[in-house]
């Protein structure tokens, strides 16, 4: 099913190694056969207690009142906690590298703002008597207007959800309300362009679904520190979030994991981890809070529906002159991680191609749904989508084959992208040229002859810094032996020129026609 | 009615580690006194090989048999810092971390092993079955056992290393987005073939085909797992997902497995995978990640395949038969029946 | 309110208490300890914690514990042969079919309550056989091949035996 | 407050018990009933169970089939007489779900659920209620009342189709197996090539299996072809209002329905 292509990029490599390319067996998997792989929760300790949330039926609403009188009473329950027992009722994940606000409660005191934002926590010998007292407490809500779509949200008049962010947007470099990109000039190449394509494109919400729901266990442990089995992602990331909303030194903190039943992005949240280290606190138990199915599928993180806009300026030869993109994430009713997502977007814009013109704003949006997270291809994956979606019909516009449009617009060693860094280490063209040939895909012999390698002079590049052979041949060597950022210092790279005249031809006008000309309006497929 | 084929194609990169960096990891590797290494990470597997990979890599460095390395993860107490496993960031990252600490190691045992021998540790290599030698004469040689009897109860030396890797976190220009996002690019060609029935609007894959361009394949196996897995799921993406059936309206959320639609067994598809490796000069042996990006073609391909097949582009995700059905309809000559 | 149940456990019998309407799977890890069956959704929807009771599969989640008297559990825990690893076990490590494993335990129980009716199946019986079994890692292609190849060599390793 | 598990060895006891307390739930297979006790539903105080062999009986005569409410898809599976039911009992999840799945659970399985009650339905089956002045309702009446009071049904008993009279199709978005988009059942008895008392059900378009009646109109006296089910196709979703849920809106749902009834009553793959 799968094949190695040894032959291609070969004089890259040094393949004089005797472990590193082994198809060597995992070493978990003998415990994954004979089910011995210990995951957090097949760990076990005399009186467990279990921890089970109450979730806001409404998606914005105000708190009246919270009666857990008759919750209190119930069998097995041995504490409840609320809002104002969380010593730091409020972060935001990235804080840890100082990276937004803090905006999210651990427990909602007087608004909810999604439906599922956890109110209260039942502590109870178990899950059923949890479950049990959770359907006795009392709270009267004050139902408030919501808000869904990521463009409503961002009308002047739209209700605001997140009180960190009144604006319903996140905000980037403390001014604006998105991230902007601005490489040339893409409205004087809309009107130099054959063609302007625009159109609209929309992720769903889409859950991690591991097989593994999330969850943790927090044990007391001797000398007052905590010890937490946990399902989590970022076994550091997580300790220090539970630390500091728990107001606890790290150290008091004892985390062991590193054997998960899938997590795809889903497990970095921290989602159980605080209330479960609380807990074992306020009780002296150890205390087992297991995420039920259903609430991870409703209630835990989701990666986050986009809405991404793209119009592109084509000329007839094959070549994008322009691509401008907006895009909104739907971070739901608080950050999490979107804020960083729509960063790493902006960065992949405008994908895998040289195009000399491109403008890009991004937004994350609040909203009053289930907060947004990372997932397998965080901040890319819908970009792709939308963007490989608009090259095929770009591709049809202009009457030329989608693949063979594709690798002319690839970028190439030596190509400046539209974030103003070298391209170096390429290869899209040479993926194209193997799948169209496994795939019996037909290529023009110009296209098989094309090579990443071959640097592209001409205005829509930096000149061409040929790749020195000593770091090519070097695979083994890694950046702290070299400058940490391959890529060339800021004031080094020569911004390109904001142009008026139509862009010059990606390769150079004579090679660019020669290139280019057999592939004028034809039609094939 | 009539089913209708036709194929689509995708080409993507993708970069490997934390947008901007600022994504440490840090590895310890150290022998126990009869030659076998521990590696100490904080890391997380969750499924994706982590402890398989570092190992390979480990020994790799070491020049010792894989056996000889056991990977120990997680463990907040006994395992260095690691930002954690996402962002594709396991292999290149923690690989990294992992090649220092056992590049450190290393030295030290080669130093054991030449006072062993009376040679200039220079003058030494390892056979990666277990023993250390002289360049050219393998006679004078010593088992990595014996190096680090001697080392632990003679010599008195720890034959162990402290890794780090760091990609210095980096800014981004609030007026133009100018940045260093990642070090290293990862890419993919892949192309899917369907099958479209035009009177449900249901849509089957038949094939896909797919180029992986990943630095270096440290364990094919590992590779093969995640790209299979991740064009399942990206296949899943594009016709079945979603958590919210009726988005923006949040009605019908899916509670189980049942109600939440991924493909079954039955509807998997043949897939074709070739493997390139063009080296990250920073990478591990030139490792980039597999991990995240073996799913993003797969969603475009298919929405390109379904438009080739029957002429019509649904740009909303999933692409359900409804969606496809609805703009067959819409189409003033619709539907060839 | 705790009620004492036994039943056959891998071949052992095995006693303990369970609260009344508890199901199969808690009773199996809580009380019994048997933690090589794992718990994906407590709905009967994923798969995860299939156990074979007296040779058919059943959801161990949604199974009444007491409904399990006097029978015969098998689990994933009893599927070794001594020393050796069961074919299937063998067979779904070649094949590298599990990444994170969480599923797995369930797979291998789906598996083998087919090969224990059919040493030659067909690609669509296994298929139908691990349908109701939830993988989000493989891509079940891997576990699919592994369960084939399984069979092969069961058959093979029966038809030994005969001769034998 | 945990709940309380009752067993007992007659049919007429369980029904007793049942009907004697509000909260009591009949476990049948503990496909519904389990996962709600693993919910702590607060409605559920009682299980009740019966060990009754009568539960697990399936009687097959040349022209009776009566199958007990714990007849299990697998048990059906597992009877060559029954061969035209395979094709519904293997449409009830996976093998671990036919294991448990009930007929009588089955029967009250809310919506997208219900597959082998919708066959049912083709057949004209009626039910036999356990208990007190236990009586025999068609199934068409119970499904109608089933969210309304606890009735515990002893068996189900329909006529034996004449063979090749009997077909089903069940519409599922995920292969080989996933919940119904919709399920449709036909009893078509031929009359010198023409349907005569014909019967049609629809499963997983309302909240309970549903009789096509305006099809089973449509198709009466005519032969099954193409030009001859026309009006019966046009006719496909008169009466039925599908629903919108997790697995299909009831747009696509209105919208595929002819087609599918075209290709099971044409024979066509679909």
């Amino acid at each position: 099913m799968l094949e190695l292509r040894k032959d291609i990029f070969a004089d890259e490599r040094d393949d004089n190694l005797k472990e590193v390319g082994r198809p060597t067996q995992r070493q978990d998997m003998l415990g994954h056969v004979t089910g011995t792989s210990a995951y957090y929760d097949d760990h076990r300790f005399a009186n467990l207690l279990h921890l089970k949330v109450l979730r806001s039926p409404h998606a914005h609403a105000r708190i009246r009142s919270i009666d857990v009188e008759a919750a209190a009473r119930a069998p097995g329950v041995k504490r409840i906690i609320r809002a104002a027992d969380v010593p730091v009722n409020l972060n935001t994940l990235l804080s840890l590298i100082q990276f937004g606000k803090d905006d999210e409660p651990s427990l909602a005191s007087d608004v909810v703002r999604y439906q599922g934002e956890p109110i209260l926590a039942i502590v109870a010998t178990s899950e059923r008597a949890a479950r049990e007292a959770l359907a006795l407490v009392r709270i009267s809500y004050d139902p408030l207007p919501a808000v869904f779509d990521v463009e409503q949200a961002l009308k002047p008049d739209a209700v605001s959800v997140n009180p960190a962010y009144p604006k319903n947007t996140f905000e980037y470099h403390g001014k604006y309300d998105h991230q902007k990109l601005r490489f040339g000039d893409v409205e004087a190449a809309f009107a130099q362009a054959d063609m302007v394509l625009e159109d609209r494109y929309q992720m769903s919400p889409i859950e991690h679904a591991p097989t593994e729901t999330n969850g943790s266990i927090a044990v007391p442990d001797t000398n007052g520190r905590f010890t937490v089995h946990t399902s989590t992602q970022a076994l550091f990331f997580s300790l220090d979030t539970a630390a500091k909303i728990n107001a606890m030194p790290s150290n008091q903190l004892h985390f062991i994991g590193g054997t998960v039943g899938g997590g795809f992005g889903g497990k970095v949240d921290t989602l159980t981890e605080p209330l479960a280290i609380l807990a074992a606190r306020l009780t002296g138990a150890p205390v087992r809070y297991r995420m039920s199915r259903h609430e991870e599928m409703q209630f835990g993180s989701p990666r986050g529906a986009e809405r991404i806009y793209i119009k592109d300026g084509v000329m007839r030869d094959g070549r994008i002159i322009a691509r401008k993109a907006t895009a909104y994430f739907d971070s739901g009713a608080y950050t999490r991680l979107s804020s960083y997502a729509v960063v790493k977007c902006v960065a992949h814009i405008p994908g895998p191609y040289t195009i000399p013109n491109v403008h890009a704003d991004v937004f994350c949006v609040f909203t009053n749904r289930t907060p947004a997270t990372a997932m397998r291809g965080f901040g890319v994956t819908a970009l792709d989508f939308a963007l490989e979606c608009q090259m095929d019909k770009d591709a049809v516009a202009i009457g030329m084959d989608p693949l063979e449009f594709r690798m002319l617009n690839a970028y190439r060693d030596g190509d400046m992208k539209a974030h103003r860094r070298e391209a170096k280490n390429c290869a899209l063209i040479e993926c194209a040229q193997v799948a169209a040939e496994k795939a019996n895909w037909p290529l023009r012999e110009e296209f098989r002859r094309m090579s990443s390698r071959t640097a592209r002079p001409g205005a829509r590049a930096a000149p061409p810094q040929p790749v020195s052979p000593q770091s090519a041949r070097a695979p083994q060597r890694i950046s702290y032996e070299r400058p940490a950022v391959s890529a060339p210092r800021p004031a080094d790279t020569p911004a390109p020129p904001a142009r008026t005249e139509p862009p010059a031809p990606p390769p150079g006008a004579t090679h660019g026609a020669r290139r280019f000309s057999s592939v004028f309006g034809t039609r094939r497929r | 009615m009539a089913k209708h084929r036709g194929r689509g194609v995708a080409t993507i990169n993708y970069p490997i580690g934390m947008n901007l960096g600022g994504d440490p990891s840090q590895a310890l590797v150290h022998s126990n006194p009869t030659g076998k290494f521990t590696v100490s990470l904080s890391s997380i597997d969750l499924g994706q090989g982590m402890k398989s990979v570092t190992r390979q890599i480990c020994a790799e460095t070491l020049g010792v048999p894989v056996e000889d390395v056991y990977v120990d993860t997680a463990d907040s107490d006994t395992g260095p810092h690691c930002m954690g496993s996402f962002a594709s960031r396991g292999t290149h990252r923690v690989g990294n971390a992992v090649m220092v600490a056992a590049r450190e190691a290393r030295a030290v045992m080669m130093e054991a092993a030449a006072e062993e021998l009376e040679v200039d540790p220079g003058d030494l290599e390892t056979d990666g079955r277990g023993a250390i030698h002289v360049k050219g004469a393998p006679h004078r040689s010593i088992s990595v056992r014996d190096v680090a009897i001697a080392a632990q109860f003679r010599q008195g030396k720890t034959i162990s290393g402290r890794g780090i890797f760091l990609v210095p976190l980096s800014d981004v220009d609030p007026e133009t987005g100018e940045m260093s996002p990642a070090t290293c690019y990862a890419h993919a060609c892949l192309i899917a073939e369907v099958e479209v029935d035009d009177e449900t609007g249901d849509v089957t894959v038949l094939k896909m085909t797919s180029t992986y361009e990943l630095g270096r394949a440290i364990n094919p196996k590992l590779v093969e797992q995640q790209l299979v897995g991740g064009s399942w799921m990206g296949m899943s993406h594009a016709l079945f997902e979603t958590a919210e059936p009726y988005y923006p309206d949040t009605r019908e959320g899916p509670r189980d497995f049942n109600e939440y639609l991924m493909p079954g067994p039955g509807d998997i598809c043949p897939h074709d995978i070739v493997v390139l490796e063009r080296p990250a000069p920073d990478g591990p042996f030139g490792a980039k990640g597999p991990g995240e990006m073996c799913a993003n073609p797969v969603l475009p391909a298919i929405a390109n395949a379904v438009f080739n097949a029957v002429g019509v582009r649904v740009n909303e995700l999933p692409i359900t038969p409804e969606k496809v059905l609805r703009a067959l309809k819409a189409r003033p000559a619709s539907v060839g029946r | 309110m705790k009620a004492p149940i036994q039943f056959r456990l891998n071949g052992e019998e095995t006693a303990t208490f369970a609260d009344a309407g508890a199901n199969l799977l808690d009773v199996l890890r809580e009380a019994v300890g048997d933690l090589s069956v794992k718990g994906g959704c407590w709905q009967g929807t994923c798969g995860t914690c299939t156990v074979l009771v007296d040779g058919a599969p059943r959801l161990s989640c949604i199974t009444l514990a007491e409904s399990c008297a006097g029978k015969s559990i098998e689990t994933v825990a009893g599927l070794r042969r001594g020393a050796d690893l069961h074919p299937l076990q063998t067979s779904f490590m070649e094949h590298f079919a599990a990444q994170c494993g969480y599923c797995t335990p369930g797979m291998l129980m789906a598996a083998k309550a087919l090969l224990d009716r059919n040493l030659n199946p067909t690609r669509a019986e296994v298929v139908d056989a691990i349908c109701g079994n939830i993988c989000r890692c493989t891509g079940y292609e891997p576990i699919i091949a592994a369960i084939l190849e399984a069979a092969r060599l069961e058959a093979s390793l029966g038809a030994n035996q005969r001769r034998a | 407050m945990s709940v309380t598990v009752k067993t007992f060895a007659r049919l007429e006891e369980a029904a007793a018990a049942l009907s004697s307390e509000r909260g009591a739930r009949f476990l049948g297979g503990g496909t519904l009933v389990m996962r709600a006790l693993n919910e702590a539903d607060p409605a559920i105080t009682t299980i009740v169970r019966a060990t009754d062999p009568g539960l697990a009986q399936i009687t097959v005569s040349s022209s009776r089939v009566e199958l007990g409410a714990g007849v299990t898809m697998a048990m059906i599976l597992a009877e060559r007489e029954l061969a035209f039911l395979h094709p519904v009992a293997r449409a009830v999840g996976g093998p671990a779900v036919r294991e448990a799945a009930t007929v009588g659970g089955n029967l009250f399985a809310p919506s997208p659920y219900g597959d082998f009650a919708t066959a049912l339905l083709a057949l004209d089956a009626t039910v036999t209620l356990a208990g007190q002045g236990a009586r025999e309702l068609p199934l068409e009446e119970l499904l109608g009342r089933r969210d309304r009071g606890v009735s515990l049904v002893a068996r189900v008993a329909f006529r034996r189709p004449a063979s090749d009279t009997f077909r089903f199709a069940k519409v599922t978005r995920v292969r080989p197996k996933g919940v119904s988009v919709l399920s449709i059942a036909a009893q078509l008895p031929l009359a010198s090539g023409r349907v005569a008392g014909g019967r049609v059900a629809y499963g997983a378009l309302e909240r309970t299996p549903v009789r096509a009646k305006a099809v089973e109109r449509a198709l009466e006296g005519r032969s099954l072809d193409r030009g001859a089910i026309a009006p019966a196709l046009a006719a496909a979703a008169d009466g039925v209002a599908p629903v919108d849920d997790a697995i299909a809106s009831a747009w696509w749902r209105r919208e595929i329905l002819p087609v599918h009834l075209r290709r099971l009553l044409l024979g066509e793959a679909t």
